[in-house]
């Protein structure tokens, strides 16, 4: 049930990545919402993009009598062996959005598929250009996992057309700031661009920012990633060209209900359950709000 | 003839960050033709033109032998209330109505909050003797947790075409941006050298102990020089926040570095007492011409922080060497 | 007229005053004597509102006083020069005298025209030959005493308080010093004086207090006081003055011979063609104005400036390959610098590291420290040189000038050099160490060790030395044996002819 | 008596934060039942070995009134090495063999590494008169370039159980790292209170001229501090290593300035010659209690950031009000 041996409600700690960005805080928000609406009491924890203190987090919340953990891992392969603890001290651990390089240390992973994702956006992005020109890519911070994830999945379509030459790759750290500065310096080497590629939003956002202030707005494709609400906006006023949703909302709820539903008794999770990610451009925007799709 | 000698060192030091500076934008145009572009040129003013707002008040903080890490922080907060309060007004919940702001009420409300996160740090540095570092090394982690917690961790984006105009405007064919910074050095210059404020800032960081036999007010100088510091952070604040159409609660981060850097670079001496308002400003000429030109060379970015290091480190031997032949 | 009743002081372990009494009387100069220690910096500091907390009353023409800050000591009309000096070495002449009290104009901002012509006005009064706009890192510990005088002059305030003012100048500047004080007295000016030089009280004070250890023992007016008399109260007993008739060392082979010494710093010569030699059991004093380069010349031999010079220097007639003060020490050369605050002392550390410093390797075994060892040593020299301090643990800027200075020489002669230089030994000494400071040197000197004594006092170089050298702008101008010196030809070969 | 006196300031000194600490830790355990147990001591403990490390060596440059800003990136350079190491072994591509390379031969090479950054930061800090903040903000950015470079931006995992002794095992009943740790403590103690160049230190942060001239060879002791400083970053880049049992390309980010907050809490002066390992050791126990408790109590995140900067501030001024008294 929801209590535990001394009739309290059962504790459900959530260990986010980050929350130096909007997106997470989502996921973490939503999470606490659902465990809290399932009667559950839960807390948020922030990495800080940083596995140690990750790791740190995972020790105090087996120490003080957790029951379940939410986790957003910082990193694939670091994030294992905290899980392994975890389930070491019985305590059971559902991924959300990331995965862990793992079988069967994690209870169960609700995973937003940020490499296919971005092959639905290199594909997109493709036909925007007519398949040759000049683009830019904006990596995001260059020792996270899913800077490398999107720009693969991204490259896997576009590195198969010979006329789109990526002129520049620079990186901006997930950075709205930082990537206009970039953008604004690219465009004195490379004035002739015909799109830009950011691994998230706050990036194509500053990208399109240096655009409009070079007068270069319209002319030339910006894709991002995430669906925050900038971007989704953005797009509704035909400035971006688009973005990836992925449905933070739907792996934080559905992971609160998976940890809902061990306590309850069930054990046989599907090993990884993706999400899809879906690309939003003006033809479908209608269908989308902020980190979700409309209802 | 030694008056003349002195004076001759003195604007050596000065501009001796302009040799390393020189080198640089030598190098770069020799490696880019779109380096020395005019075009390019603005970038790099407007691009640095924040980190000059912040490093002037930096500056003034290490001549007194302090430092602050809030900075960053302190800009993001302000960033936030500025935007919060251009876009919600202060809510006024008994009547269901809300307090709106104009752009002007706004920037100085932005610019109290500062004042006063600046005052904090001064206040808990002079009354309880809190060392300059953990001070505002607190401020950091406060700061930051307020602009969190005003944002709840999301942007307040769109902040409407008036607000935008400092960020991105032009006036008399030169960005708002570098009149902001250009008005902010020359007013610190002015406070530098032309006030008994000023004196006394190079005379605490010379000699406390002497300045305060002197019959300087110490605490109060820390005060205003820690508050000046939270009222440039402020304004920085509000440029990053036109400049991006949006308040970002991550904004900011390590900016203390980078401040801390163009002031050091510059030639201001971390114990204090020795330095100038224009070492800062070429400081973060040459951090920013660094910056620009790694791009334009499109350096891989692992590269990139190498050969950053090892530029700055090879601009402060520059300097060093002319510094020591003088 | 400004009164002390009852004043007393104490610091975590110290009692510095108690029950101090004494008056200053308008129109006359009050010597303030005691030995290192006694407590007169800490009694005129309490004046002059450095230390706001104290017991006992302080009244000004009557009227109760008691000053939070200096600023409002000032702002009553008492200014003082302190025993160290208080100066910003970045800022300039200017700045550094108008410090705290900055003309402006009606816009707030400097009027840096004003100031530096009333600087220049002052200056030229101490005639002190520099601009007002060089900075005070640059100048001469000499010249950044004479800065410290122009502060207090500027005020014009009704009492000066002057805490050895001049331990860094040279007699030149002392005749102009008194000068000013002569005049001062004229208009009314309450004036304290502190000095270890007693000749100099015998020549301006009017009357005296003597201080020792924290009270008051004595107060009368000088007349008719002679040196022994001062001693005695000082002291409390007898102190015979140091006369030596020691053989002139015998004229063995030399320790230390330097030839041809010169070295440019930029475009200037301080030193030119410099060539001496020491012998063993020798004391060499060397005189010289200030500026002569003596300061420099005690450098170079200890490799501070290694690379910058030319020249050779043969310690037992094996050429000496110093870089750097370190290899100097090894060698068996060691120096007592000239300014203590700023070259000698680690002042947050206790008596007993600055005492052992130097040999710490050779105390220790196995690399570790050896506790007991260091200890002694501190011990040894805290009884033989008489350092006064609470404990060995004390940090050194808590001790007296004096004393402080003791502790230094007390680091040099731990390393048991062939060579020691002392640069200006006594600055800032009272009487009674001064007189062991000398014992000390002839004792060492006797013992086969070669001294060399820069000095600004010639009294003292003519009571030490065994050959006296004078320098005159970066050149030897004489060479007098003991024998022969008198106080007007070696006066006479440091006084520069170019003027 | 007076003797008797001083050593007791001086103890009362040295357990200045101990007071603060103390505080805390009766606050925490009145707020929460979890925080005395056994296990989260242990916790606390493990957590904290880390930055104990890096902090040793920090204090010993900040004694020489130095700083060192790139313990960080040296920690990652050399967490990466190790792994790398481990791993892959060196390939030698002329003969398609690869040197192996054992456990004890792979800590030895992290080692060495961060000895050889160090090195370089002392070197450019005694050759070239760049200054610390600078010399080493520059290797900030340079050890962190060539550890992206050295992964290529991805986490080196899985290095094998006997790697992962050193961050998850037991040893006598206490963890490795604290062990680690402790010895860590040990040797910097005895180097500090029992050595010349313990003393050499004292003497450079208070007093360099003076050192000089009393024969200390100023050059090679801050070269050696800074080398030691290098050291202790790998130590502590092997045990986040062996912790996460993988190295992470960002590892390390910001520990500089924990680091430096463990040193100055501890009551070590920023301007040198002052200051106590033991202190540094208290300064870096309070953040982790700290840290470990607004996790154990219910406090938001963004909260927590803003208690955490309060709390730093009160403990600080707790230790400047029992030393005044003093
Ligand atoms: N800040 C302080 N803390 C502790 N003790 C102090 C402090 N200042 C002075 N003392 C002690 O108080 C006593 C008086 O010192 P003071 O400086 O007044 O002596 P002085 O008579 O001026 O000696 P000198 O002739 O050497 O200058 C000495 O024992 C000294 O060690
Ligand atoms: N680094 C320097 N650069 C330029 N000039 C210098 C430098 N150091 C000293 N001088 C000048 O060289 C001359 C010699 O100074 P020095 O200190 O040797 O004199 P001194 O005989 O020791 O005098 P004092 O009695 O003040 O100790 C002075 O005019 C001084 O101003
Ligand atoms: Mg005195
Ligand atoms: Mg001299």
């Amino acid at each position: 049930g929801t209590r535990d041996g001394n009739g309290q409600p059962k504790k459900i700690a959530i260990v986010v990545s980050t929350l130096n960005n909007p997106w997470f805080v989502f996921l973490a928000q939503t999470a606490a919402a659902k465990a809290k609406a399932l009667g559950y009491e839960s807390k948020i924890f922030d990495s800080q993009n940083n596995t140690a203190l990750e790791s740190d987090h995972f020790e105090n919340a087996i120490a003080s009598g957790y029951n379940a953990i939410l986790f957003n891992p910082t990193d694939a392969k670091g994030s294992v062996i905290n899980v392994k603890k975890a389930k070491d001290a019985g305590i059971p651990v559902f991924c959300m959005d990331r995965e862990i390089d793992s079988r069967d240390a994690a209870t169960s992973q609700i995973l937003s598929d940020s490499y296919s994702g971005c092959i639905d956006l290199g594909k997109l992005f493709v036909k925007a250009l007519n398949k040759k020109g000049n683009y830019v890519e904006l990596l995001g911070i260059v020792s996270d996992d899913n800077t490398w994830n999107r720009s693969k999945g991204f490259h896997s379509v576009v590195d198969n057309y010979p006329h789109l030459k990526m002129v520049a790759q620079q990186s901006a750290d997930f950075d709205r700031n930082k990537a206009m500065e970039v953008m604004e310096s690219i465009l004195q080497a490379h004035p002739d661009i015909d799109g830009v590629f950011a691994g998230n939003d706050a990036m194509a956002m500053g990208a399109w920012q240096a655009l409009t202030a070079a007068g270069l707005a319209g002319k030339i494709k910006v894709i991002g990633f995430d669906g925050a609400e900038d971007a989704i906006n953005s797009i509704k006023e035909g400035k971006l060209t688009a973005t990836a949703m992925q449905f933070p909302k739907t792996i934080a709820e559905l992971a609160a209900t998976d940890a809902d539903e061990y306590f309850k008794g069930k054990r046989d999770f599907p090993h990884k359950l993706p999400i899809p990610v879906d690309v939003v451009s003006a033809t479908n925007i209608d269908k989308y709000t902020a980190y979700g799709k409309k209802n | 003839m030694p008056m003349g000698l002195s004076n001759y060192r003195a604007s050596l030091t000065r501009f001796q960050s302009f040799i390393a500076l020189l080198i640089l934008c030598i190098a770069l145009s020799l490696l880019s033709n779109k380096f020395l572009t005019i075009e390019n040129g603005w970038n790099v003013l407007r691009q640095i033109s924040v980190n000059v707002c912040i490093s002037v008040g930096m500056t003034l903080v290490v001549l007194t032998a302090g430092i602050d890490l809030s900075v960053g922080s302190i800009l993001a907060f302000s960033g936030a209330v500025a935007a919060g309060l251009l876009k919600n007004g202060i809510p006024w919940p008994a009547h269901d109505l809300f307090i709106g702001f104009t752009l002007l009420g706004t920037i100085v409300a932005a610019l109290i909050v500062g004042a006063a996160l600046g005052f904090f740090n001064g206040w808990m540095i002079t009354r309880f003797k809190v060392p300059p570092f953990v001070a505002t090394l607190a401020m950091l982690t406060i700061a930051r947790g307020l602009t969190m917690l005003s944002t709840k961790g999301y942007p307040i984006s769109s902040l409407g075409s008036k607000f935008d105009f400092i960020g991105s405007g032009w006036l008399l064919g030169i960005p708002v941006l570098v009149w902001i910074s250009a008005v902010t050095v020359i007013l610190a210059v002015v406070l530098v050298r032309k006030t008994p404020l000023g004196r006394y800032i190079y005379a605490i960081g010379g000699n406390e102990q002497a300045a305060r036999l002197s019959g300087i007010h110490i605490n109060r100088v820390k005060i205003i020089v820690y508050t000046i510091g939270g009222i440039l952070a402020a304004v920085g604040g509000i440029m990053v926040t036109s400049r991006l159409d949006s308040a970002q609660p991550n904004a900011g981060t390590n900016y203390e570095l980078d401040s801390i850097a163009a002031v050091v670079i510059g030639g201001t001496s971390l114990s204090g007492g020795r330095g100038t308002i224009m070492g800062t400003v070429l400081g973060a000429i040459i951090i920013g011409v660094l910056n620009n030109g790694l791009v334009l060379l499109d350096v891989s970015p692992f590269w990139q922080q190498v050969i950053k290091g090892l530029v700055i480190l090879l601009s402060v031997i520059v300097d060093k060497m002319n510094s020591q032949e003088a | 007229m400004l009164v002390a009743e009852k004043i007393g002081k104490r610091f975590t372990g110290v009692i510095a005053l108690q029950d101090v009494s004494m008056q200053l009387r308008p129109g006359r100069v009050t010597a303030i004597i005691g030995e290192n220690g006694a407590g007169k910096s800490t009694l005129m500091k309490i004046l002059s509102g450095v230390y706001a907390e104290y017991e006992g009353r302080i009244l000004l023409n009557g009227a109760e006083v008691r000053f939070a800050n200096p600023k409002e000591a000032q702002e009553k009309g008492i200014s003082i020069i302190h025993q160290e000096l208080n100066l910003i070495p970045d800022l300039s002449i200017t700045e550094n005298i108008f410090l705290g009290r900055e003309l402006t104009d009606r816009w707030g901002l400097l009027n840096k025209k004003a100031m530096r012509e009333r600087t220049a006005l002052l200056l030229q009064r101490l005639k002190l030959n520099v601009s007002a706009d060089i900075l005070v890192r640059d100048l001469k510990v000499g010249q950044q005493q004479v800065i410290e005088i122009a502060k207090a002059l500027l005020l014009e305030s009704q009492v000066i308080i002057m805490d050895e003012p001049t331990s860094a100048i040279s007699e030149a500047e002392v005749e102009i010093l008194f000068g000013i004080i002569e005049q001062l007295r004229a208009e009314g000016k309450i004036i304290a004086y502190i000095s270890h030089k007693l000749d100099e009280l015998f020549r301006i004070a009017d009357d005296f207090v003597v201080l020792r250890d924290g009270q008051v023992t004595e107060t009368g007016t000088m007349k008719g006081i002679d040196h022994d008399a001062i001693v005695r109260k000082m002291v409390g007993r007898d102190i015979a003055r140091l006369e030596h008739n020691r053989a002139p060392a015998d004229a063995a082979e030399d320790l230390l011979s330097v030839a041809a010494l010169s070295w440019h710093a930029g475009n200037k010569q301080l030193l030119k063609n410099i060539s001496f030699s020491l012998r063993r059991g020798e004391v060499l004093g060397i005189f010289g104005l200030m500026g002569a380069g003596r300061t420099e010349l005690l450098e170079c031999i200890l490799g501070l400036h290694a690379g910058e010079h030319t020249g050779d220097m043969r310690l037992n007639g094996v050429s000496l390959d110093v870089r750097s003060p370190r290899d100097a020490i090894r060698a068996g050369l060691v120096l007592v610098p000239e300014d203590r605050k700023k070259d000698g002392l680690i002042p947050g550390l206790d008596v007993k590291t600055n005492i052992s410093l130097s040999i710490l390797r050779s105390l220790g075994r196995n690399g570790l420290l050896n506790n007991q060892a260091e200890r002694s040593l501190a011990e040894h020299y805290k009884d033989s040189l008489r350092i006064k301090t609470p404990n060995l643990e004390q940090q050194v800027r808590h001790l007296s000038g004096g004393n402080q200075q003791k502790v230094i020489l007390a680091r040099c002669l731990a390393t048991n050099p062939k060579v020691l230089m002392l640069d200006e030994p006594t600055r800032g000494i009272d009487v009674n160490a001064k007189n062991e400071i000398y014992k000390l040197i002839l004792e060492l000197a006797e013992s086969g060790l070669g001294i060399i004594v820069v000095s600004s006092e010639l009294p003292e170089i003519l009571t030490v030395s065994d050959r006296i050298l004078v320098l005159c702008e970066g050149k030897i101008s004489g060479t007098f044996p003991r024998a022969t010196a008198g106080e007007d030809d070696i006066l006479k070969a440091a006084i520069p002819k170019t003027i």
